[in-house]
């Protein structure tokens, strides 16, 4: 029997206002067990933590249960400051009072009630628990990260600047992702380019870095510390170590009429093409579908002018496999479909553009080559409309139910440069609410109102209609006015709300990674480790995690770099104790655990075991304690109850089953 | 069963959540105060496949009246597999259970992720509503625990 | 029968095996039972006829630590409990020397019993080459005759098919004994209303009393230590409480046989109060057979078992309350 | 002697009923086993053999002794109340009746089980003698006559009627408190229980197991039944199950458990096993470790170390329920056979 102590958080009164704190503690001080009982105004307090390390001390206590928020917010800190007093961290159960509890209950004796239940499940399984000691594993130290957009290139010089190497793995045939689309930046009205191209000649400068574009994940095996990683880099068609550059295939490809990605569909580029001028690598690939020698068999103009004869059409995909120590995700983001909003006629008119189309049409480099323009007719516009919130904040579920963060400031800084460069140009912003903060943000905003004369209607748009004499009739209502307007506009500019890469679902799985329903990775915790994932060794950069701006995304990837080289600063991690473990005398070397085993923990050899004074070799089952992560997969596989698993062994659970349901 | 009965009809229900997303799935409704009945007892494992069917029959046996087990969306298990082992397993077991003329529906597996806060208590309301409507459970308690 | 014999007086003569695993003929007409043959004279009580049914596959565990080749005598249905086995690592191969035997279809004391037959002195037409099918029973009150059907086990009137999973040799010829449908029973239940069938499995489960024979002859149930007598669980093994512990012992030891149960049928043959365990087994192979598609535990060595795999596509447990 | 005719014994058995409970062996899906009676229970007379011997009634296979509970860190407990009414067993055999008396020797004597006293004391037993015995009885060998059985009231089934004769206080309150249904049996009932007694007399001798010689199992023969190598062939088909010990009218062994409630610990005993791997399992292990040890414990049991301790009774009433139900066809006259054989060897 464990000598047992109890302490009741009151949380302020998180806990203490429906849960009658003392009454728990009154009631819990007569368990068997038991043998010191209090409750603390915070327990997490330093004051708290001292409360447990004195009564461990003075009455000898074996067993700690702390009756308080989740497991999750303060389990380590529990075990932590009972292991500082002398106690295994592992004796430590948390009774979830709060999350469980006072939170979600209204009637105090009934709250009381069941927090009593919740500290007796927590005395039952805490009378089983046994000191459980870390092992170790190694740490590869090389990191790996997935997307590489200005998150991804951030986040890999910050780690290769503290002398790791890193892998980038990168979708589309150069990094620079998002950012290299854009034109100016907020709120200072950078060139985009001129500080994003920096930053990727310096990552593919950066002798600790690879990069792998054209390139995607395929497969994640392993856990912290010790990830394998598969990289299927396709087939560029194109010989990385040959092109030099010159940029003649592109110019001589007569295959034309792919759309371009870089510029959203709005030009074409040619069939083996890089993606915008400044792109690395430097070295184009062949799109197989619209390359008239991979469609029809004919043409090879891009072979016959290479002078360096870099072009390979039979270059294969190829698998590199490569082990990592931490994997940053930095998958980004994209903008919405808008098929969901047909009413401002996006799929009926070219001049219903979305703000990061404008963006392309603002650069010299896009379709127009900055100029200005109605894409139907060339015509430089006269009235332009920015409809704000198209997807984002949306109450339904035609849209997202998060504000996409960016919008506002990027549509300011449209106008304003808009105004700049054309002051004959009106500019009317119909917005929900237009938030700015953030440094110098909100004088940013103010001087487009202010000093460019944009003219911001809060009020929601209901209708873009295509008129016949070319321009688009916009019917919106003014919310401070309380009137109805209806306007004629040039260009209709659509802020879509942006959403993570598609493609983070498959990487997520791969991960084991847990996403949130609008697909956003989750942190560890919202607050506290807003750039890890809940699973070891795996951190978040950039969008993947939530709406972020340009200034933020670096921050984060900094942040992610930052514990990423905490990790792979280690060169052993202490492994989760509580691993499966198998009892010689029960196991029948069957080899059921093993089938069910994610990790490959599970082996068998043949070994002696004397079993009550039988002595005979046996088939048995061994946990490789450094592989399993605890899952219990393989403790409900096995039939004779061998397979258990330390920390929720089936006598605690049971224990636990038992107390709630007397 | 009268309605009457079913009114002061309190019964027992243990919740075995999955740590990494019903688990927290259940704080997220806690922090998002979104209530439920105080009924439901939540159990923490490590992933849905912790859970034996040995587990399940013991609460039965000593009393419960309900038991629902959350784990992670089919695709996001935090083991990458254990939920789907863990579907099969009580596909099977319910289906036993629904043989043994166990009513249906004294058992449930949902599958609850981390943001689903929402989702986790509705579904504990959904699920008390259901177990109060089928009374007190008889049929796998053990004579010797009742009270 | 004489055939059995020589083949394995030939075997154990040429040294192939050291011994033979069959059956010996007991002191009354129908309780031949599991014996080890290895010199010349212990043939003399060689038996093997109708009453024949328990399954060798089992002894093979013990027989595979024991030094030398064992001869093993399977019926069809056997092979695939060694099957099973051998997928399991619970028998090794090398030490089994199999010879598949013909089969008829075994007979059932309880069933000629319960035909009002009793104070049995003799029985004929239990013999594998005995064309007849009928049996003829001497007993203490009068010569009685029932035919050779009426008097097999439930399990051969549903029986898998007469063809050896696993062999070194085949002896005898068979005969196909199927005759109903292997889950028509399952079905019926299944198509009763919850109060029936609790009332159907109450009573039941009610006769248990937790002797353990259907554990302990199962194949399947091959634990060195079950989980109901270690203390793992706590769950204890003896007591029949006349309320949860015998539900708590069946659905778990189905659920522990599930996806590696053969249907052998030995569970329901050596239950003292007739209680037709094979129900719950049956059952799960039903279920699993409509959710994961068809599986016959033992038939493929290599074959993934229903319970360690899955596909990403399985039917959620809400089916079971959804399906009609 | 009195007789009641057959077609009224439901009658009788609800007057029994009446005043206490009433045990008898009862069809329960096909399968006949003494249960307590009610009006529903399909009562089943003509099965020889139930397949639990009614030793249930006195020594229930699981039975509560104590309850503990517990307030705060209070532990009070509250002991099983002993059996204080009075009930009827109908229908026990002769073997069965032989059975209670091995069972006394154990539980009877010092120390005195209080429960299966006190069950004892209260239960009133009415035998019946058997109509038509089988070929795996052999209670003849054990000096048993199962034509005569002696209990509180011996019973008999002949033709259309059953008669009553009771034989002690117990036996003749009970008649007593059945005056109305029962008539006297008259010079011709008499005779037909004679002529029924005779019948069962002359298929007794015929039984394939009546002859069956005992010669050389006492307690002088131990070692050398101990040491034989016999054992070891004996035990080989064995599958350790309990059937042999649950269906047997004497086997004693128990086990003590605890049984946490939620609301106390019911601490019961329960029926064990000595074929059972757990059985008198303690820290160290156990002292029989192989199966071999545990099979040879239980014959040894029943017809050499009892005897030895018992005035030569043997602890074996040839009711034959092993025969009948060992899982993989042994039994106790098998391994009496075989020593005899190996004796016939030398």
């Amino acid at each position: 029997m464990q000598r047992i102590g109890v302490f009741v958080c009151h949380c302020g009164s998180n806990i203490a206002a429906t849960v009658d704190v003392e009454k728990v503690v009154e009631i819990i001080r007569q368990e068997p067990g038991v043998v010191h009982a209090e409750d603390y105004q915070y327990m997490c307090s330093e004051v708290g933590q001292a409360k447990i390390a004195d009564a461990i001390h003075e009455k000898g206590l074996t067993g700690i249960v702390v009756c308080s928020c989740s497991p999750r917010m303060h389990e380590t800190t529990f075990r932590k400051a009972a292991e500082r007093a002398g106690l295994n961290p592992y004796m430590v159960e948390i009774a979830n009072i709060r999350e469980h509890c006072s939170w979600i209950h209204k009637d105090v004796e009934e709250a009381t009630k069941k927090a009593v239940i919740l500290a007796r499940a927590a005395i039952a399984k805490v009378n089983l628990n046994a000191p459980l000691k870390p092992g170790e594993s190694r740490v590869t130290k090389r990191a790996l990260i997935i997307g590489g957009g200005i998150a991804g290139i951030q986040t890999a010089l910050d780690i290769a600047d503290a002398g790791y190497e890193v892998d980038i793995v990168e979708k589309t045939p150069s990094i620079g992702g998002r950012m290299s689309q854009l034109d100016k930046t907020f709120p200072t009205l950078d060139c985009s380019a001129c500080i994003l191209t920096p930053k990727m000649v310096e990552a593919s400068a950066h002798e600790k870095i690879t990069i792998y574009t054209y390139s995607e994940v395929e497969k994640v095996t392993g856990f912290v510390g010790d990830f394998t990683v598969d990289i299927r880099k396709k087939a560029r068609s194109v010989d990385m170590d040959k092109c030099t550059g010159c940029g003649v295939c592109q110019e001589k490809c007569p295959s034309k009429k792919a759309p371009s990605e870089f510029n959203r569909g709005l030009s074409n580029r040619s069939a083996i093409y890089t993606p915008f001028a400044q792109a690395i690598p430097n070295v184009p690939v062949i799109d197989r579908e619209h390359c008239l020698k991979f469609q029809k068999g004919k043409c090879g103009v891009c072979a016959k002018v290479c002078q360096a004869g870099a072009i390979d059409y039979e270059q294969k995909d190829e698998i590199v496999t490569e082990k990592y120590g931490a994997i940053v995700v930095a998958t980004g983001f994209d903008v919405i479909k808008l098929d969901n909003y047909d009413e401002y006629a996006y799929s009926q008119s070219k001049d219903v553009i979305t703000s990061l189309e404008l963006e392309r049409i603002m650069n010299a480099a896009g379709p127009t080559k900055g100029h200005l323009e109605r894409l139907s007719d060339g015509k430089a516009p006269r009235e332009m409309v920015f409809i704000q919130c198209v997807g984002s904040r949306c109450a339904d579920d035609r849209g997202k139910s998060y504000c996409s963060k960016i919008c506002c400031m990027y549509t300011a800084k449209h106008a304003m440069l808009i105004r700049d460069k054309y002051p004959d140009v009106n500019v009317t912003v119909f917005y929900i609410d237009v938030r700015t903060p953030g440094k110098n943000f909100d004088e940013f905003y103010r001087r487009a109102v202010e000093d460019f004369g944009v003219n911001y209607i809060k009020g929601q748009v209901g209708k873009v209609a295509p008129q016949p004499n070319g321009r688009l009739l916009v019917q919106a209502s003014d919310l401070l006015d309380n009137r109805q307007i209806k306007m004629e506009a040039d260009m209709v500019v659509l802020a879509a709300a942006i959403e993570p890469n598609p493609d983070v679902r498959k990487i997520a799985t791969m991960l084991t990674a847990s996403i949130d329903t609008n697909n956003f990775l989750t942190e560890a915790h919202a607050k506290l480790r807003p750039v890890e994932s809940p699973t070891a060794g795996v951190f978040l950069s950039g969008v993947c995690q939530g709406p972020k701006d340009i200034p933020e995304t670096v921050a984060q990837a900094g942040a992610a770099a930052v514990k990423a080289i905490g990790l792979l600063a280690k060169d052993k991690l202490l492994t989760n104790p509580c691993t499966a473990h198998s009892d010689e005398l029960l196991c029948n070397g069957c080899s059921t655990c093993a089938n069910v085993c994610p990790y490959g923990a599970i082996t068998y050899e043949v070994r002696q075991v004397n079993d009550h004074g039988i002595r005979e070799d046996r088939r048995l089952a061994v946990v490789n304690e450094a592989l399993c992560q605890g899952c219990g997969a393989c403790t409900v596989a096995c039939p004779s109850g061998a397979m258990d698993l330390k920390g929720f062994s089936n006598r605690q659970i049971l224990a636990e089953v038992d107390a709630i349901c007397q | 069963m009268s309605i009457e009965t079913n009114e002061t009809f309190r019964p027992k229900i243990v919740a075995f959540c999955c740590n990494w997303c019903s688990y927290a799935g259940a704080d997220l409704a806690g922090s998002s105060r979104l209530s439920y009945p105080a009924d439901v007892k939540i159990i923490r494992v490590p992933c849905s496949c912790r859970v034996n069917p040995m587990f399940i029959l013991r609460a039965f046996e000593k009393g419960a009246d309900g038991v629902i087990l959350c784990g992670c969306h089919p695709g996001d298990c935090h083991y990458s597999t254990g939920n789907y082992y863990a579907r099969r397993r009580m596909t099977l077991l319910f289906s036993m259970l629904d043989y043994i003329g166990v009513e249906n529906g004294r058992t449930r597996v949902e599958w609850v992720s981390a943001a689903e806060g929402v989702k986790f208590s509705a579904t504990m309301n959904e699920f008390v509503e259901k177990i109060r409507s089928l009374g007190k459970n008889v049929r796998l308690g053990d004579l010797r625990c009742r009270s | 029968m004489q055939e059995l014999i020589k083949r394995a007086k030939e075997l154990l003569a040429d040294g192939t095996v050291v011994r033979v695993l069959g059956w010996k003929a007991g002191d009354l007409p129908y309780n031949p039972e599991p014996a080890y043959f290895a010199k010349d004279t212990d043939f003399a009580d060689f038996v093997y006829n109708g009453f024949c049914g328990a399954n060798l596959s089992k002894y093979m565990i013990e027989a595979s630590k024991m030094e030398g080749k064992t001869l093993v005598f399977l019926k069809p249905c056997d092979t695939y409990s060694f099957n099973q086995l051998l997928k399991e690592h619970r028998v090794e191969r090398e030490k089994a020397y199999i010879i598949g035997v013909g089969c008829k279809g075994k007979l059932d004391i309880e069933k000629i019993k319960a035909l009002g037959i009793k104070g049995i002195q003799s029985i004929s037409g239990a013999e594998l080459t005995d064309e007849a099918e009928t049996l003829t029973v001497q007993t203490l009150y009068g010569e009685k005759t029932c035919a050779y059907k009426d008097a097999m086990l439930e399990r051969c009137h549903v029986c898998k098919g007469k063809e050896h999973k696993i062999y070194d040799e085949l002896l005898l010829t068979s005969r196909d004994t199927t005759d109903a449908d292997r889950f028509a029973e399952v079905a019926r239940i299944e198509g009763l209303s919850p109060e029936e069938k609790f009332a159907f499995f109450q009573k039941e489960l009610g006769k248990c009393i937790r002797c353990n024979a259907c554990r302990n002859v199962c194949p399947a149930c091959s634990c060195r230590k079950c989980v109901f007598d270690s203390n793992k669980f706590d769950s204890s093994q003896k007591a029949n409480a006349d309320s949860f512990e015998e539900k708590m012992f069946h659905i778990i030891r189905a659920f522990h046989v599930a996806g590696r149960c053969t249907d052998c049928g030995e569970c329901s043959r050596v239950c003292p109060q007739g209680i037709p365990l094979h129900l719950f087994n049956r059952k799960f192979i039903k279920d699993i057979d409509e959710f994961y598609g068809e599986y016959q535990a033992g038939e493929d060595v290599d074959a993934d078992a229903p319970l360690t795999s899955f596909t990403f596509e399985d039917v959620e447990p809400s089916v079971v309350s959804t399906r009609s | 002697m009195l007789k009641i005719e057959k077609e009224k014994l439901p009658e009788l058995f609800a007057k029994i009923a009446a005043g206490q409970e009433l045990y008898l062996p009862v069809n329960i899906s096909g399968q006949v086993n003494f249960a307590a009676w009610d009006e529903e229970v399909q009562v089943d007379l003509t099965t020889l053999k139930s397949v639990k011997s009614p030793k249930d009634a006195f020594f229930p296979q699981s039975e509560n002794l104590y309850t503990c509970k517990r307030e705060g860190k209070k532990i009070t407990i509250e002991p099983e109340e002993l059996k204080n009414q009075s009930f009827v067993v109908f229908g026990m055999k002769a073997c069965d009746v032989q059975g209670l008396k091995v069972l006394d020797q154990v539980f009877l004597s010092d120390p005195v089980d209080t429960f299966y006293a006190a069950r004892r004391e209260h239960g009133v037993i009415v035998a019946l003698a058997c109509h038509e015995p089988e070929e795996t009885c052999f209670c003849k060998v054990f000096g048993i006559d199962c034509a005569e059985p002696a209990a509180d009231v011996a019973a008999w089934m002949a033709g259309e009627e059953l008669f009553f004769k009771p034989l002690t206080e117990k036996g003749e309150a009970l008649t007593k408190s059945l005056e109305g249904l029962l008539t006297p049996a008259g010079e011709a009932g008499e005779q037909a229980v004679e002529e029924e007694k005779a019948a069962i007399r002359a298929i007794v001798e015929k039984l394939p197991y009546s002859n069956l010689s005992l010669e050389g199992w006492n307690g002088d023969a131990l070692t050398e039944k101990f040491d034989s190598p016999l054992w070891e062939e004996l035990y080989k088909p064995c599958l350790a199950c309990g059937t042999c010990t649950f269906v047997c009218p004497t086997c004693q062994c128990y086990d003590i458990k605890d049984y946490n409630t939620g609301h106390g610990v019911q601490r019961y005993r329960c029926w064990d096993s000595c074929m059972y791997s757990d059985f008198t399992m303690m820290a160290h292990g156990n002292n029989r470790t192989s199966q071999m040890q545990r099979f040879r414990q239980r014959f040894m049991h029943k017809l050499v170390y009892f005897p030895a301790n018992n005035d030569g009774m043997y602890s074996c009433v040839g009711c034959g329920r092993c025969v009948e139900k060992c899982p993989a066809a042994l039994n106790i006259v098998k391994v009496i056979k075989s020593f005899q054989k190996q004796g016939g060897e030398k």
